[in-house]
């Protein structure tokens, strides 16, 4: 109980410390906060593992007068997760941020904006309350567009301006969406929002609120804010937005689909949202193949694979949700965005690292970084499998998970495009691969230290890890939802 | 008669918002932006929501309204072109957005009748410490939200502070301002502020039984610094000084810790025991006023940015 | 502990894998130890382990890795046969090998991928479950693929791509079959065949395609051969690795699993799939033949025959009559053995006498006698000539062709012979009656290279001469078709 | 009709309005201004739904005013960044193959 | 009584403001406008106060109508006072 507390506030409270004081007390105050906040996560994880999903009604006050929050196994993962996540990009900004000028004004924002991001992202995963999720959608975009904008070049300002259209624009569908659903029904509480009688109003509701995250997700049409916003931040900033941010969204659309409303799940629209995350996957590969920026190609890897996590909804909503299969597809989703946050922050981080080195982030100018950089270059290949869905990792089982609940489903268009996709996957990624493990003549540039290129293979190993020990991963996952425990098909 | 005074009211609101998008130039879009937030409180006042129409009228026309007419003074000085060449004529954008209000219209007359929370709000109302019901939410009932938003205010600061020029970085807040001495800016800036203080501290007071709160009362002084500011009577301070920074954290800090020591004390987090709840919320307001004026302010002021002399 | 004989025996290719990755390039003493103290190790277990199973002990693991994703490691007759086979020849092969690259870079990354290899390769052997082994299939073809781009030239580079472009799409089609049959019946396990009769013949046939293709990609079956030759530009350890230890074997090992475990032969000869699949292993006999017939290279000469060997295999169990298939089962061994001696001698070739074109075999037999009169045996052995093992093989298939009533499959074999006879004596002839090149420098002081293709040929020579015993490759062959197979 | 509803048709046209000012405007400035236009019909639909049992409900109120902060904070950054970006690019619209919304 | 006097007073404010309206659309320059505005606004504001402070229930309300009516004097007249300065430089200028 006390850890879902921890989680919430820790990283506030280290925010605000980061914003109080000065440089170098800030840092320490950082330290102490990711360090504390990834205990609190891995207390929480283990707390719900043991005994069930922590429910908090703050204030002491119940819905409908007050704000619920929960934190079930999706809410645990995705928490113990970003800890991960944030932990590695904390451990690897503490020394891009150089001191200088440039470096003043980064140092000051960037362990703010960290921060908040994570409490943001924590905040959203465990919230029940439809309104309490805009304020924290909110502030997860206000952080990440800080975020993008950090560089304070051109391109950069550009790229985080698109997003800012794009997330404000979808905050509001959102926000539209919450609005009629409490005009109808007076809550917003996703409990009391589970028992309602249904309105009329709240197709358009959730088509609304549904446009709005799935803008914010990023997911095809949508998705051209990502690449520039994903590709010119700072590396760790990458590994965080890339990582986490979509996931946020993701995790509220699972709710609203699965918990709120699934009366409201019609086979069209859930085909619909599957149809437009096989465009994603198409899109996003397609143009990942012909980028010659190492950073742009894992963002539009980012593109391609959020078209996957949207691959379940025909899958395990609707008529399906009472199905063997939609257990499977479910954690297969789950699973394919934590195995996806790992695998892609440990590849902005290597690709970081060897930017560093190289001095960009050209395929050209990474020719043969593995034999100066062999760990961050192993990290990068084990990711690549992972994001193919090569066994043995993560990404295997989530990708396992799917198809056999597609071809279950008799629906094994979308079992191709998951196989499809993974061959695309395995092309755009197997250029920066082929790049790296060439032979070149390397040029003399500082190494960083073998402390810090570990860190990227620590989070890839964990990708892969996700696919040899699920067991535990999975009884996280199903606390708290009947349906998608048991062994499904 | 008060319908035709609604129907009045809402027809102007929307010729304005529709002048707001479809006039000729920036400048004249945000005036009229301006008076459509006024309006706009005044519809508040008339929908019973006195709060809201306070918020409105001071953070929603006022603030706003300012942070823009600033923005168009700043990007007039980046040398960036006036208006970029409007857009193609949008057919099928207008006939969408027709189909979006259509879409609300029809989903307002399908609506089922309510069921009200209120009666479950009302029952919680006495043991929230405060009369004002806006002011029980805001700081009890849903206080998470509450402490959330004053958070979203400081990410925004943080991510605005980033966006200064690295040679800027240790200039002075905003652009620099001329002011003639003893001039009527500077009389008015002088006559302002122990008014203006006055009417932002009283309305966090009375948050607690009456409409206002932080919020409002919290963009009053912000309102007051920025007229100060702009008197030239205070000079606005560098993003490198502690003091100030400290003001932007305190609300949301006391905020935190209050909700950390009622999880300590076995009362849960964010709980505001009924015997204290009054002066606990009081305490918070006055704290989160005070983060919520200097960080407003900061907003609108903007970015540090080194003066250019013509 | 005899349940985690399995695991040990992974592990003893898994843990100098995972070491060798982090040890400096100078580390030579500490890097031949790991990797030859793992394979005796795994020698030595495996000897425990027949022992214990001609004793009636049974081997099983069982790993969850997700509700219904189960790695299961069991062994049967055949998985014994599997496993013997690619931990006798990783030992020749790591002999070779430390002594073929001697001082060259990068050697802890070739011996961690070589390890990794022989480990996915065991685990291949070890599956008791479809998606245990598909899991050790995909890591074979991961760890491969570094193998082969070692040299990191343009060629290597070209030739890794061109694995992973024919591995991966088939790995794809291989996992779509595989979901596709487990979302009908479950988790399919080698021990008790799936019941398929809720599917229908026509998704069956498909899926049956799909699986053939899948692994057959490995087994370089015709048309999906293409990676193979244009591997041989690997180092010549890596050649041994591919074409007898362990990629073109797993193909192979996996059309058997696929017939016999997976829908079982009575199934197959329902759906009326044995005989086109036959029809297709003759033809990529014939045609993986004619192709080496062009070859100038000696290497990729040798390639070409191992698209034309490893059919023999799929020819075998394809046919499903008794002969056929011990037949198959034992050209299974038998291949690997022979192949695995060309190999080193044409490494041999290349290393101490910088020859890799066929002209340059000229004479050179009296210069390297040992290593020719290796080559002279494997290739004698690939003719069909007793009593060397591939005489063995190939008098089991064609009995059983007769048995299984397709005459035809006598005639590919004549035809296959005289063409193996027609690229590989030209080779032979070179060696033995032709003058050497005056200026030619050519030697075999090199112990470490010639005693393992010392020990393969000896080997493919007794396998053929005790044939009859019961220890032999044959002999496993037929206990394992009695036992499993052929009621 | 009564009170609430002409309130919530003028929210619901106010949406309608702001959303056509975000996608036809191309200065960026006004693409703000039309955000706060969309946020503000919002919250006028809310405050009238709210106000239909005759006393108005402190709930969307206070949501409301919450909202109003958000969209000014939003507000502030979005102008910040225009500001940025036209210091930087020259220009106070996005580069030209956005045609998005 | 009081009802009579806020409808009085309120009245003589609109008129105020219509002026000031009309002045604002119909003046040729910014000078004169600014004129027209301050001058008639301010009036009619200070009249609708006058009339309003008829209804309020105590003196505190009347004195912050006072009040009231007191900051938007100050406002607009520095804020004229402004516009009016920006205007004559920018004609100067040209």
């Amino acid at each position: 109980m006390s850890a879902l507390v921890a989680v919430l506030v820790l990283p506030l409270a280290g925010a605000l410390a980061t914003v109080a004081l000065p440089g170098r007390a800030a840092r320490i105050a950082a330290s102490t906060a990711i360090a504390a906040t990834l205990a609190a996560a891995l207390a929480l994880a283990a707390w719900v593992a043991a005994r069930g999903v922590p429910r908090l009604e703050i204030g002491g006050w119940a819905p409908p007068v007050g704000i619920a929050v929960e934190a079930d196994g999706l809410a645990a993962a995705m928490i113990v997760m970003t800890a991960t996540v944030m932990a590695a990009a904390g451990l690897s900004a503490r020394h891009m941020l150089a001191p200088g000028a440039a470096g003043a004004r980064a140092a000051f924002g960037f362990w703010p904006l960290m921060l908040l991001l994570w409490a943001a992202l924590n905040a959203v995963f465990v919230s029940r309350d439809l309104f309490n999720l805009y304020v924290g959608i909110e502030l997860l975009s206000l952080a990440a567009i800080g975020l993008v904008a950090i560089e304070g070049k051109a391109a950069a300002l550009a790229a985080a301006m698109r997003y800012m259209i794009f997330a404000l624009a979808g905050s509001l569908l959102y926000l539209a969406g919450v609005v009629l659903v409490y005009a109808a029904h007076g809550a917003l509480d996703a409990g009391l929002l589970t028992d309602r009688t249904p309105a009329r109003t709240d197709g358009l509701a959730l088509a609304l609120m549904t446009v709005g995250l799935m803008a914010k997700t990023a997911l095809f049409p949508f998705h051209v804010w990502l690449p520039p916003a994903h590709g010119g931040a700072p590396a760790p900033a990458s590994a965080m937005l890339s990582a986490l941010v979509p996931k946020a969204s993701f995790v509220i659309l699972l709710r609203l689909w699965f918990d709120v409303m699934p009366d409201q799940a019609t086979e069209g629209a859930l085909a619909l949202m599957a149809a437009l995350g096989t465009a994603a996957v198409i899109w996003g590969g397609l143009a990942a193949l012909v980028q010659e920026r190492l950073k742009l190609i894992v963002a539009y890897s980012t593109v391609a694979q959020i078209g996957y996590l949207f691959l379940v909804f025909p899958l395990a909503g609707g008529a399906s949700a009472e199905m063997p299969w939609a257990a499977g597809a479910w954690n297969g989703a789950v699973f394919l965005a934590l195995s996806h946050g790992l695998a892609k922050a440990a590849m902005f981080l290597a690709v970081g690292q060897w930017m560093a080195a190289r001095g960009g982030d050209r395929l050209e100018d990474l020719r043969g970084i593995a034999t100066a950089m062999p760990m961050t270059a192993f990290a990068f290949a084990l990711s690549s499998i992972t994001l193919v869905g090569l066994p043995p990792s993560g990404g295997f089982t989530a990708k396992y998970l799917i198809m056999t609940s597609a071809f279950a489903a008799g629906q094994w268009g979308w079992a191709l495009v998951m196989a499809g996709g993974g061959l695309l996957a395995a092309a755009y990624l197997y250029r920066p691969v082929a790049v790296i493990f060439a032979r070149a003549e390397v040029p003399d540039s500082p190494l960083p230290s073998r402390g810090r290129q570990v860190v990227p293979l620590i989070l890839a190993g964990a990708a892969v890890a996700l696919g040899i020990a699920s067991a535990a991963p999975f009884d996280l996952l199903s606390t708290g939802r009947p349906q998608a425990a048991g062994e499904g098909l | 008669m008060t319908l035709a005074l609604d129907a009045t009211l809402c027809g102007l609101i929307v010729a304005v918002a529709l002048a707001t998008v479809l006039g000729r130039g920036v400048f004249r879009a945000i005036v009229f932006f301006i008076v459509y937030g006024l309006l706009l409180s005044v519809a508040w006042v008339r929908l019973g929501a006195v709060d809201v129409a306070l918020a409105e009228a001071a953070i929603g026309a006022g603030l706003t309204g300012v942070l823009f007419l600033a923005a168009v003074g700043k990007l007039a000085r980046t040398g960036a072109e006036a208006e970029p060449a409007p857009g193609r004529p949008h057919l099928p954008a207008a006939l969408a957005c027709a189909g979006l209000t259509g879409a609300l219209a029809w989903a307002w007359f399908a609506l089922p009748e309510p069921e009200r929370p209120g009666s479950d709000l009302a029952a919680a109302l006495p043991r929230a410490g405060v009369e004002n019901p806006v002011t029980a939410v805001l700081l009890n009932f849903r206080a998470w939200d509450t402490l959330l938003e004053s958070i979203v205010l400081l990410a925004a600061l943080v991510g605005l502070w980033l966006l200064a020029r690295d040679e800027d970085w240790h200039d002075r807040l905003g652009l620099p301002q001329h002011v003639r001495p003893g001039g009527v800016m500077e009389s008015f800036g002088r006559l302002l502020p122990p008014v203006g203080v006055l009417v932002g501290i009283y309305l966090v007071y009375i948050g607690a039984d009456r409409p206002g709160g932080a919020f409002q009362g919290g963009t009053v002084l912000a309102a007051v610094g920025l007229v100060a500011a702009l008197a030239g009577l205070i000079r606005t301070p560098r993003v490198t000084g502690h003091l100030w920074r400290a003001a932007m954290v305190v609300g949301p800090l006391v905020f935190l810790a209050a909700g950390v020591a009622g999880a300590a004390l076995g009362a849960g987090f964010l709980t505001l025991p009924e015997p204290i709840a009054g002066g606990a919320i009081f305490a918070i307001e006055i704290a989160l006023a005070s983060s919520i004026a200097v960080t407003l302010a900061f907003l609108v002021i903007g970015p540090p940015e080194r003066g250019h002399r013509r | 502990m005899t349940g985690l004989l399995p695991i040990f025996i992974l592990l003893t290719s898994l843990v100098p894998a995972a070491i060798t990755f982090f040890l400096r390039q100078e580390s030579y003493r500490l890097r031949n130890a790991l990797n030859l103290g793992g394979a005796v190790v795994k020698g030595a277990l495996i000897v425990a382990m027949l022992v214990a199973v001609a004793g009636g002990a049974s081997f099983e693991t069982a790993i969850p890795l997700a509700p219904g994703l189960v790695l299961l490691l069991r062994i049967d007759a055949l998985a014994l046969l599997f496993v013997s086979l690619s931990a006798t020849l990783w030992l020749l092969t790591t002999i070779y090998a430390i002594s073929y690259l001697g001082e060259k870079p990068e050697q802890s990354r070739f011996f961690g991928f070589f390890s990794l290899c022989v480990f996915a390769t065991t685990g291949i052997a070890l599956s008791g479950s479809l998606i245990s082994f598909f899991i050790f299939f995909e890591l074979l073809t991961l760890s491969t693929w570094p193998l082969v781009a070692h040299k990191q030239d343009a060629a290597s580079l070209r030739a890794a791509r061109g694995y992973l472009l024919y591995a991966l799409p088939c790995s794809t089609i291989l996992l779509v079959a595989i979901v596709w049959l487990e979302s009908a019946t479950g988790p399919i396990l080698f021990t008790d065949p799936p019941d398929l009769s809720g599917v229908d013949p026509a998704s069956l046939r498909v899926i049956f395609a799909l699986f053939i293709v899948g692994v057959g990609m490995k087994a370089a079956i015709i048309p999906l051969h293409g990676w193979l030759p244009a591997a041989m530009v690997a180092p010549a350890p890596v050649s041994a690795l591919l074409h007898a230890v362990a990629v073109v074997k797993a193909g192979a090992f996996g059309v058997i699993r696929v017939i016999y475990d997976v829908f079982g032969i009575e199934r197959v000869a329902e759906l009326g799939v044995g005989t086109p699949l036959a029809a297709l292993a003759s033809f990529t006999i014939i045609w993986g033949s004619l192709r080496a017939l062009q070859q100038t290279e000696i290497k990729k000469r040798l390639a070409y025959s191992t698209v034309s060997q490893v059919s023999y295999i799929i020819l075998g169990v394809a046919l499903a009559s008794p002969f056929a298939v011990i037949g198959g089962l034992a050209h299974l061994v038998h291949q690997g053995l022979m192949k695995i001696t060309l190999f080193f001698c044409a490494g041999i070739y290349d290393e101490r006498a910088g020859v890799r074109s066929i002209e340059g075999l000229d004479g050179l037999g009296r210069r390297m006698p040992w290593t020719s009169t290796c080559f002279s045996i494997g290739a004698l052995g690939m003719i069909g000539l007793p009593p060397i093992a591939g005489f063995v093989s190939k008098i089991y298939l064609g009995i059983g062709g007769l048995q299984a009533e397709a005459p035809w499959v006598l005639a590919v074999l004549g035809a296959s012979t005289l063409l193996n006879a027609a690229y590989f004596v030209p080779l032979l002839y070179r060696l033995w009656f032709r003058e050497i090149a005056p200026d030619a420098e050519a030697d075999e002081r090199a112990p470490a290279l010639v005693g393992p293709a010392v020990a393969a040929a000896l080997a493919a020579v007794l396998a053929g001469m005790l044939a009859a015993s019961d220890i032999s490759p044959l002999g496993w062959a037929t206990l394992i078709s009695e036992r499993d197979y052929l009621e | 009709m009564t009170g609430p509803t002409l309130y919530a048709l003028t929210g619901a046209a106010l949406v309608g309005i702001g959303v056509f000012g975000l996608i036809s405007a191309r200065h960026l400035l006004r693409r703000v201004v039309a955000f706060n236009l969309i946020g503000s019909g919002l919250f006028v639909f809310l405050g009238a739904a709210g106000a239909r049992g005759g006393a108005a409900d402190p709930l969307p109120q206070a949501l409301i005013i919450t909202g109003i902060v958000v969209a000014l904070s939003a507000s502030a950054l979005a102008v910040g960044l225009v500001v940025a970006h036209a210091r930087a690019s020259g220009r106070p619209a996005l580069p030209e193959e956005d045609e998005e919304a | 009584m009081g009802d009579l006097a806020t409808y009085a007073f309120t009245g003589i404010g609109l008129v105020f403001f219509a002026a000031g309206s009309a002045g604002l659309l119909r003046f040729p320059d910014v000078f004169s406008r600014l004129h027209a505005l301050t001058k008639a606004d301010n009036l009619g504001l200070g009249f609708i106060a006058l009339g309003t402070s008829f209804q309020a229930g105590s003196w505190r309300d009347v004195a912050l109508l006072a009040l009231i009516w007191g900051l938007m004097l100050l406002a607009a007249a520095t804020v004229s006072q402004l516009i009016a300065r920006d205007a004559l430089r920018e004609r100067d200028g040209e």
